[in-house]
């Protein structure tokens, strides 16, 4: 582990900042301390037993978790907390999803060439256990083209998975459309739908979208990792993907992680408590940083703009200027992002949704993806503007491509 | 695919920040780049060669990442007041040992900066119409990389999936 | 959720308790302050980020996750951080070892009866495919009978997966012989070890036993809930169950818990501090609980004594004593503690532990289950006392088959 | 095979802490008992009957869960001053209402105690030479699982298992 001295070095390398501005939310949150101050007393010494035990903390811990499954169900329109299964992560609902209901069964699958990892990934190691597999393209924008979905459900197909809002570049999906193209196709498929990025940011209701199953994250609303959910629309069967003794989730195995749960609650009262003003408060930041960051040259906007795109998401991409190199320059003033560029790969493949959108490994190179929240204040915004600039230019005045 | 922990040394961050020999040098003897921005990477490479092939000034561009650019600098900073055929001996290893190692996924870079170089000289020689002995015929590992750069990502993707299928 | 109402109104229904002694260190913990306090700062201000991100909040997060995974490797005796996956449970652990490794092979898996639920029940779904499992009987105390297990294991025996030391009954097994054994019968055999009991309480080196894979869970060492860890041997192949994009552990996808892991590693170093200290106490504490519930009439102990026992665990069975009713008498008097009585199962059968020991009913209708920690003071373990003898009277006094 | 949940009523737990009626009545009428201590639950039910069939003292035993001792506590309470008839009308979700419902996994509990009281009713006809017409010749439900109390859970089980082939 010699290599970790490097890493307590070039950490120790970042000097004093004016202010940090954390806008990677697309890969992990700081928790806010509203939602940390909830989760405490369950840590140490409040129902901090196994909910299925009989004495006193194992009841308390069983209210708690029970509590918090029926009002996160509440927010999304399901009937009863028994819909809702706590899983570790959003990657484990969308694995348990997709895993858990093809189980015995063969035949077709379809996602979107945009849907995150999280989807693509599995669903790719089913195709090479035999299932077809059929990625419908998106348009510019990323959003699915509905003629290749209908044509893409056939009288085989057994799960159609694929997401709300994409998570790189923010497109809201026509998503009572996308059930309704599917189930018109085949009634009996049955549809996933990751709504990570859209809990907490853009207003649904499972029985309005009519959706059997669907995945959503803690992290992603400001609560705690480690706890996501994916809701089971009742006589909807899913597998376990983790086996072992059973407690209050029929689907996940396990103790119960009662603080996380606590915390993703809070995280969700908060962000549901004047969603209005919530929604409208990180649209306005998040144009504030489009606008600022489009009006320096040779760039551009990768997704929809305005109500078709969540209120949170910026993704830009910065000709000229390497992504990788501009989040290292970025980090260095404080201010924190992630981009799509083939340099931050395992891979070095560029990000698949900026391929799937129809751009040029030139921009995807450049792009770089943020995510505001409500804890975020214009000062935030006014901040990032002004690094980005120098920044940008750093990176692009090192560029020999600009002259080709 | 996915992302990777990308645990740069700290020299790496260093030369990131304030490279050395940056930008492109109006009155190079030779110049070359390897990779092309359609791909992703590319690094442009200048050199002031004197009379004796003793390289008095080197100078690069970038369009990479941290490791990429760091590489490059450190490499003109290597073959500085060295001669043509010692500099050709730079290996992409001692220019990664020099920034203080790279992460696995990042060798690649240090490969594309040592590529250029030597397509460099190679085109000092072209110039000149003669090939000296130390030269080898065939292209060496850091040339071919740089000439398949469109094809790199593959080729080290594969030597870096982990166990497991992973895309 | 009507019922949510009883639930808390059972809650209110517990009076006001002299003192609250915690002894269901099975089935969840509640966090040591010293524990919590080192996570804290991780949650809200430092290395929140994605530890695959190339800014500081990511660095921070990739070396404290990876000096982490250090020291825990070098607890347990392995030669690189890369050989420890961070999974969200020790059932997630041991899915993961059994399912990750018999992937596409066929043949026998090889797990003794007594082995925990979350390494019988994922082999049980395993049989239910086609697979042969073989359930190496136990002796009265628990011990593995290795002759039985050395005929188990045949050429076409795949994995062999069992538990160091059993969770309920405390049985230490003869660990390094089981795997002598099985690498005589066949070395080919991948050989996997849930030390979740062991860890922290028994001393042991994976290179010694030369496992191949071993489960290690945080909350049984008063770590926080929703992480453990799966020591994978360098070069011993497991395929993910979970899919998705993977940082920093190549067998789980999804954002690694920089706070859980901190307090994984904080409560490992805890435990491994004093480690004599710590389990000479543990086995006071134990040994004076043990004695003194014995000293009770109509009792049975469940599993061996002194060194063959795990320095935490008491296990008595109070004969015409239900354990379920027993466990809420003491509830009330603040002292909480699990049964292996039937009453207390989703399916109305006792403990399959005691059943292998060979157990009748009525013993395992009145076992109590209850581990020590360092936490636990001689004042705790006297109270507990005095609150069993009464409450095993009461509930005794119900019963008519004591003049049967 | 897993720990259930059992979010027992206020109720419940206030007559597992004071119950009614507990207690060997050594005078009793007729006495009897469901279940055995063999396959875990078992419950004894003691009935005082006056001459005008009516029950004026019932008491309870119960190797038992908080529910069964519950439930048999409430069972007792339920049947005081009521002519025979009347107690045998009562079934086992009238005591689940009575003592504010029961968990799924512990209907058998309260079935056990109804199961209990019938055969002492049974058995106190049985002993005066006739059956009256409001019993039926065939064992009732509640009945039936008393005597295959020894079969009960894994009957219990099938019915309980969640979908997904949990054991
Ligand atoms: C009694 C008991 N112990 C331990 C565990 C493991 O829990 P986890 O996977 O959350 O570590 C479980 C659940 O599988 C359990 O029921
Ligand atoms: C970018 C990104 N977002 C979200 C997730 C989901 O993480 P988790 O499963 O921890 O919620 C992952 C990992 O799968 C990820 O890489
Ligand atoms: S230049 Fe792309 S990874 Fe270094
Ligand atoms: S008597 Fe066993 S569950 Fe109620």
């Amino acid at each position: 582990m010699e290599h970790l001295n490097d890493v307590r070095n070039l950490i120790k390398y970042h000097g004093q900042v004016e202010r940090e501005v954390y806008l990677d939310l697309e890969n992990s949150t700081p928790l806010p301390s509203e939602v940390l101050q909830e989760m405490l007393p369950y840590f140490t010494s409040k129902a901090y037993g196994n909910p299925t035990l009989t004495h006193k903390q194992g009841w308390e811990a069983y209210e708690t978790i029970m509590d918090a499954a029926g009002f996160i169900t509440r927010l999304i329109g399901g009937s009863s907390a028994e819909e809702l299964c706590f899983t570790s992560g959003e990657a484990e609902a969308n694995s348990l999803a997709i895993f858990g209901t093809v189980g015995k069964k063969n035949g077709r699958i379809v996602v979107s060439a945009a849907d995150p990892l999280n989807i693509l990934l599995p669903v790719e190691k089913l195709e090479k256990k035999g299932f077809e597999v059929v990625r419908v393209p998106v348009d510019p924008e990323g959003f699915i083209n509905l003629e290749a979905l209908a044509k893409a459900v056939n009288k085989n197909t057994v799960l159609v998975s694929t997401s709300m809002v994409n998570n790189e570049i923010g497109t809201i999906q026509p998503f009572r459309e996308i059930v309704k193209t599917v189930r018109e196709a085949n009634p009996d498929v049955t549809i996933h739908m990751d709504a990570s990025d859209a809990y907490g940011r853009i207003s649904f209701n499972v029985k309005d979208i009519d959706v059997d199953l669907l995945s959503l994250s803690s992290y992603k609303i400001m609560g705690p990792r480690g706890v996501a959910a994916l809701y089971v629309k009742s006589g909807v069967e899913v597998e376990r993907i983790i086996e072992g003794p059973i407690g209050t989730q029929a689907l996940w195995p396990g103790v119960e992680n009662t603080p996380l749960i606590v915390g993703f609650k809070k995280a969700s009262e908060l962000a549901f408590k004047d969603f209005d003003g919530n929604v409208s408060r990180m649209r306005k930041l998040r144009d504030m940083l489009m606008k600022g960051l489009l009006s320096i040259e040779d760039t551009l906007l990768n997704g929809p703009v305005g109500d078709k795109r969540a209120p949170d998401n910026v993704n830009i991409s910065f000709l000229h200027c390497e992504g990788e190199a501009l989040t290292i320059e970025l980090s260095f003033k404080g201010v924190y992002v992630s981009s799509g560029s083939a340099c931050t790969r395992r891979i070095l493949q560029p990000s698949h949704v900026l391929t799937a959108i129809g751009r040029e490994y030139e921009a995807a190179h450049g792009s770089i993806l943020m995510k505001v929240s409500r804890y975020h204040s214009s000062e935030d915004i006014k901040y990032v503007l002004e690094c980005f600039k120098p920044a940008v230019e750093r990176i692009r005045a090192m560029s020999p491509t600009r002259r080709i | 695919m996915s992302r990777s922990p990308l645990p740069y040394s700290r020299k790496i961050l260093e030369l990131f920040r304030n490279p050395k020999n940056l930008g492109r040098m109006e009155d190079a003897t030779v110049s070359a780049t390897a990779g092309s921005p359609a791909c992703g990477d590319m690094i442009a490479f200048y050199l002031k060669i004197d009379e004796n092939t003793v390289i008095t000034r080197a100078s690069f561009e970038s369009y990479g990442c941290a490791a990429n650019i760091a590489t490059a600098s450190m490499l003109t900073e290597m073959v500085e007041g060295k001669k043509l055929e010692e500099a050709w001996r730079i290996g992409w290893k001692d220019v990664a040992n020099e920034v203080g190692g790279l992460p696995a996924v990042k060798f690649h870079c240090g490969v594309l900066a040592v590529g250029a170089l030597r397509r460099a000289i190679r085109e000092f020689f072209r110039r000149k119409g003669f090939k000296p002995e130390w030269m080898p015929e065939k292209e060496t590992f850091e040339e071919k990389q740089a000439l398949e750069e469109e094809e790199l990502s593959k080729i080290i993707s594969q030597r870096l999936t982990l166990g497991g299928g992973e895309k």
